[in-house]
């Protein structure tokens, strides 16, 4: 066990990946000397040299086709998006292209690509730089998208991520980069595509992922102290989502709300919602609520704290569920 | 500067009239059997677009974009081809799909609706057809840059070397992926030769709609060499082509081929040309037929014989007739196999929709047919 | 009334409003001498010349790009983009620019684009000519979404989706440009942003647009006869939804099943869903229900009549929720 | 007009130790008036960036891209703009934005997160800065359509031409988006002058990962010309500028001006260049600083004394003062005026949201603050 921050972290696992199977590559704008504009790649270059550590042409469409290019030639690229506002002039080549090329070469071309992107708010930056597409992947048949919440699981899922034979989105939440916390290298980690179980608790599910893990332990804490009991559940996994666990976590406690930080509409939380209530219909005592950012461009970021949920939209949806 | 390609530096070895003529810089080393092989592939190619337009209009497939007037850009590239090389095309490459190899059938299922891509591109040397325009310059060039990485190019032992070679359209050029794709290839120096064929026409849009200039030069300013060759001339082709090819795979970089063409036929069987454009153009360029130019050639050197057009007749007819089997023998598509097709590890979500659509479909077995 | 194809009754609609406003442009691939490929702009170039319905270069984020700087001088362009799976190219100044622009510029610039998007399967067509990417839109704040599903609708939404002076994505049910119906072109239209119950019910309410309204109901006919009563709902506008009409039906009927192309995740239904259930836990007595496509890509086209929902699945579904 | 440049052709006219020097093409009529002014404008852009890059040491702004270095870039082209032209930045032009009357409070707010884009980009004639690299590109080709459809580009009364000048990065020339601006604007011979601030680096990579070939040359590939400039030389760019400017406003359509300068501070208050460039750069391109030279020109003409700089540097520091009061009373943003600015016609399910939100600040404000 070692302390380390989550970025780190991904550092580190990047490093074992690189060395465990030269068929991995990095590619992505200033990933090489500079280590990236978060650090995330520092070192690797000099270690791995620049063929395998790949500073890219300023275009995010060509990194991501180039890089399709690359794993039908069995390379295992790992590209960088340098945030997540700038993954759309590569949006074409995602959808269209590494989503379906196993499809549509009948299961003939694997697609070990994985796509890092830096993910969410809460850092005070200018526009673009705060986004959470993530409903856009999750919506994509042939992707994968995951997103990682603490330095054990960004070492370790990077690593499952780079061995996984699909196309992977793998979202980092960029404003937990600075976090420490403790990181098993030996440890045999969950599956890839499971959600955990931070906190147990009894009286009602929050489901939620990436950066808001944090704040919904922060809220269930408080709650405590208030007398309600809530589980945490982080779905690590997007798409395929674990419904094993969210169905076992709901079924005992009947009550869900999901919390993230992507606009309000047609995302996860609606997803979640509509399984659930597929699923559970009889079970649940009140409907899946939703907190989550407006349905509005992300603004300026002084006003980012009351866009985002926080403990206290947490708090206060929770009581609303329990009210019912 | 005029776009007729008259006298813009177009690399031409064999006149319209079916006569050689020199170029400083490529030449033809007359080879009759190569000559016949490449006439032989033209005629097979054609014959087999001819079939594709009638199985469509039979309604065997559901469409069919014609290769008519391209035959020699495709089989004069084809005959620059390595074993090791590769080959990414748009969707009108029928030609050179069939010289490397592709079955018939493979390529009709797409087209059919029994398969979505049905060849194995590892083993053919040839991607999969894309429908994106432009999307596999990309794929091309990081595939030239996986060969790099692999130590296939520059090697003193010429066997051990290989390029990319990438088709795109005219239209194409104007596609923000095909630009970064010179771009990158470009930067790495990737061995990835693309090849342009400028049929004059990006559906009902002439050229000088996505430039004013010689597509040729597009190259330069990303530099790397451009150059333009008479698309319907096979000799040329193949020596600008083997040409491009050698000096990737020898670690020279990426280059640019604007094979100067014309599509003779409609953009596919659902569109309509004479909506967008004169009669009297196809005409014109009916005088520069690909096939009779070499048909001419041959003939004059007394390299061909009548028997050897009924042989070839005869073999046209038999592959025709054997490609219209093959369309109709393509085996139907079951829908339960889309499932696996997602992904290399399936997902417990995707199994539950394979059994959910499973039950829906037994029980219409079961009910034979008709929901109750 | 007269009686008109959908597709023709576009061609008259966007007629009549490069006849009303000279701002009024169209662009796009191949929709000037040719009439772009479903003919929608038949005609429009030779009467209103090659500066007001224009042929773009082949390039979508640059028709898109070119049309936000032109709306920027005062013009309202409407874009043809050939098929749904061609969007994807330009989804980024989509997503990034036009969504975003009245936001950004603190509300100063308008952007009134409409993007016209033929949507929607069955018509035997190869790979990305058969796609429904509306989630993809209705999930990006800043847009809004429409979907006509009559030759009446068709008429007029399109008038009033370039009349909008907000950026609309305008999907049209290519497989319905054949069929025929009234259209009225004298009468005042109901706004644009309204769903239209198309068939009233009392058992149960489906939930659809585009293509599949004639689908449902079909479904409603057959279901007539067998005593089920299926009320039938045009959502029409994606986004914003009209969620007043949509929960009066629902909270008569008590119950809901969704029907759409696009695939089943993180789409319309799932939306709809979260909705209700937030709205009316207490008068559902039935989970929302999805028909939909798989989570695949869509596949070759013989088999596209059992990937796309019909008849007979839909009113599977309404019997498995009046079965709760 | 020649335009493929003697020996790599970068037009200059001022040379670093502020002497004229000649050029067949561009020439500067030495007016020491207009020369004093662009050397304001100069210093005055150098103080705000200054300014800009203290304001963010001192947490008052989040970020600050400085444009160190460019000042002659920005301020040469800001007076070949002329009234009815319109401008696209990318997000380092502070120094024309000053020049253009954009006021520094409306620039400030975006990096201190409490407006997004603030000024009136019609009324200023300049674009709101845009992040996303290169995509404003094809908004300034569109904008230049559209001059065309008014019918303001090719008059013979100049008064009423104008054009479009667009600026974009050296790494942003590797964005599909930047290619297809040169697409559609040389289709449509669109009056926009594409202005590459060529500053060697985009972050931490150098030009060459870009393009190996002097950037310039990639607009003919297009079909319109390229020039190179000497950044550092306000009246080469002044010159190159107007030249470029004036014949998109006659209707002979766009060009492409790369001004060769240097990025003398980080990429963003956020970068350490010294992790990917030596010093010896910097100090090196430290001897071609664009202000110097206006400096030793016009003292050596003794068209300047020691008073028009205390004058000037009296004017530098009132103005510095201003920029660090106007940054720190910018007004606060309200949460709840964002629901307002998404739509130009609000939806009732926003609107719902909005209420939504304004119960919950309420319960807050009751509640001072704290959940219950
Ligand atoms: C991204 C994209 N946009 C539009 C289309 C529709 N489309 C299919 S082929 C074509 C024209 C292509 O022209 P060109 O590149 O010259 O190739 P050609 O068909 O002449 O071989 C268009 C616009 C498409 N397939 N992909
Ligand atoms: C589409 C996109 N990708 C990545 C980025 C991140 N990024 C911001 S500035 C920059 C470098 C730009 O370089 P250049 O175009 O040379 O402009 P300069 O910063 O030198 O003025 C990058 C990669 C972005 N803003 N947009
Ligand atoms: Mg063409
Ligand atoms: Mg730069």
């Amino acid at each position: 066990m070692t302390t380390m921050t989550l970025g780190k972290a991904l550092n580190s696992g990047l490093r074992r990946a690189l060395d465990a199977d030269p068929k991995v590559l990095l590619c992505g704008e200033d990933i090489g000397k500079l280590g990236g504009v978060f650090r995330i790649t520092e070192g690797l270059q000099k270690d791995f040299g620049e063929h395998r550590v790949i500073d890219s042409p300023l275009a995010e469409s060509g990194i991501i086709g180039t890089s399709i290019g690359m794993a039908l030639r069995g390379y295992r690229p790992v590209i960088e998006i340098q945030f997540d506002g700038f993954v759309f002039p590569g949006f074409d080549q995602i959808v269209t292209q590494l989503a379906k090329f196993h499809f549509r070469s009948h299961g003939r071309s694997r697609m070990p690509v994985v796509i890092r992107i830096p993910f969410g708010g809460g850092i005070g930056a200018i526009e673009h730089h705060s986004e959470s597409p993530e409903a856009y992947f999750s919506h994509t048949p042939g992707l994968k998208v995951v997103a990682c919440s603490t330095a054990q699981d960004a070492y370790w899922m990077i690593q499952q991520a780079i061995a996984s034979d699909d196309p992977v989105i793998f979202l980092e939440p960029k404003r937990r980069y600075h976090e420490k916390s403790e990181v098993d290298t030996e440890r045999v980690p969950m599956a890839l595509h499971q959600a955990a179980v931070r906190r147990h608790g009894s009286d009602i599910t929050l489901l939620t992922y990436g950066p808001m893990v944090k704040t919904c332990l922060e809220a269930a804490t408080i709650a405590a102290e208030e007398g309600t009991s809530i589980e945490v559940v982080d779905l690590r996994t997007l798409s395929p989502m674990d419904m094993v666990t969210i169905f076992e976590s709901v079924r005992r406690t009947k009550r869900a709300v999901v919390v993230h930080e992507a606009q309000r509409s047609f995302a996860v939380g609606a997803e979640l919602s509509a399984r659930l209530t597929e699923e559970l219909f009889y079970v649940m005592e009140s409907p899946v609520l939703r907190v989550t950012a407006y349905d509005t461009p992300y603004p300026m970021s002084r006003v980012e704290s009351e866009y985002l949920p926080s403990v206290d939209r947490i708090l206060g949806t929770v009581d609303d569920s329990l009210a019912y | 500067m005029a776009l007729d390609g008259a006298n813009d530096g177009m690399v031409q070895l064999l006149t319209p009239e079916g006569q050689l003529v020199e170029h400083p810089d490529f030449s033809y080393q007359v080879d009759d059997a190569e000559a016949r092989e490449w006439l032989r592939q033209m005629v097979l190619g054609r014959r087999f677009d001819i079939e594709g337009t009638a199985l469509q209009r039979q309604g065997e497939i559901g469409l069919w974009p014609p290769l008519l007037g391209q035959e020699a850009s495709q089989v004069g590239a084809a005959a620059a081809v390595h074993p090791k090389d590769m080959v990414f095309p748009t969707y009108r490459e029928h030609a050179i799909a069939l010289s490397l190899g592709v079955e018939p059938a493979e390529m009709l299922s797409l087209w059919r609706g029994t398969r979505v891509g049905d060849w194995d591109s590892e083993v053919r040397r040839f991607g999969l057809y894309t429908m994106v325009i432009g999307a596999q310059t990309l794929h091309a060039t990081g595939y030239a840059m996986g060969l790099q990485l692999d130590g296939m190019v520059g090697n003193p032992e010429p066997d051990r070397n290989a390029a990319v070679l990438a088709f795109h359209g005219d239209g194409a050029s104007s596609q923000g992926d095909v630009n970064e794709a010179y771009v990158f290839a470009a930067s790495y120096s990737a061995p990835v030769v693309f090849f342009c064929q400028n049929n004059q026409w990006a559906i009902s849009e002439p050229i000088t709609r996505q430039s004013k200039i010689p597509l040729y030069q597009r190259a330069r300013g990303f530099g790397f060499p451009g150059i333009r060759v008479d698309g319907n001339d096979v000799f040329a082709v193949k020596a600008v082509t083997e040409w491009a090819m050698e000096r990737a795979r020898q670690g020279q970089g990426p280059a640019f081929i604007e094979a100067f063409t014309y599509r003779m036929g409609a953009h596919t069987t659902s569109d309509d040309p004479s909506k967008y454009r004169l009669a009297a153009e196809t005409e014109h360029w009916k005088l520069k037929d690909p096939i009779e130019r070499v048909i001419a050639f041959l003939r004059r050197r007394n390299a061909v014989d009548d028997g050897f057009f009924t042989q070839l007749d005869q073999e046209a007819d038999d592959f025709g007739a054997a490609v219209r089997d093959a369309c109709k023998q393509l085996t139907e598509p079951d829908m339960s196999e889309i499932f696996d097709m997602v992904y290399a590890e399936q997902t417990p979500w995707l199994n539950q929709q394979a059994e959910e659509y499973a039950s829906y479909a037994e029980s219409f077995d079961v009910e034979s047919g008709s929901h109750s």
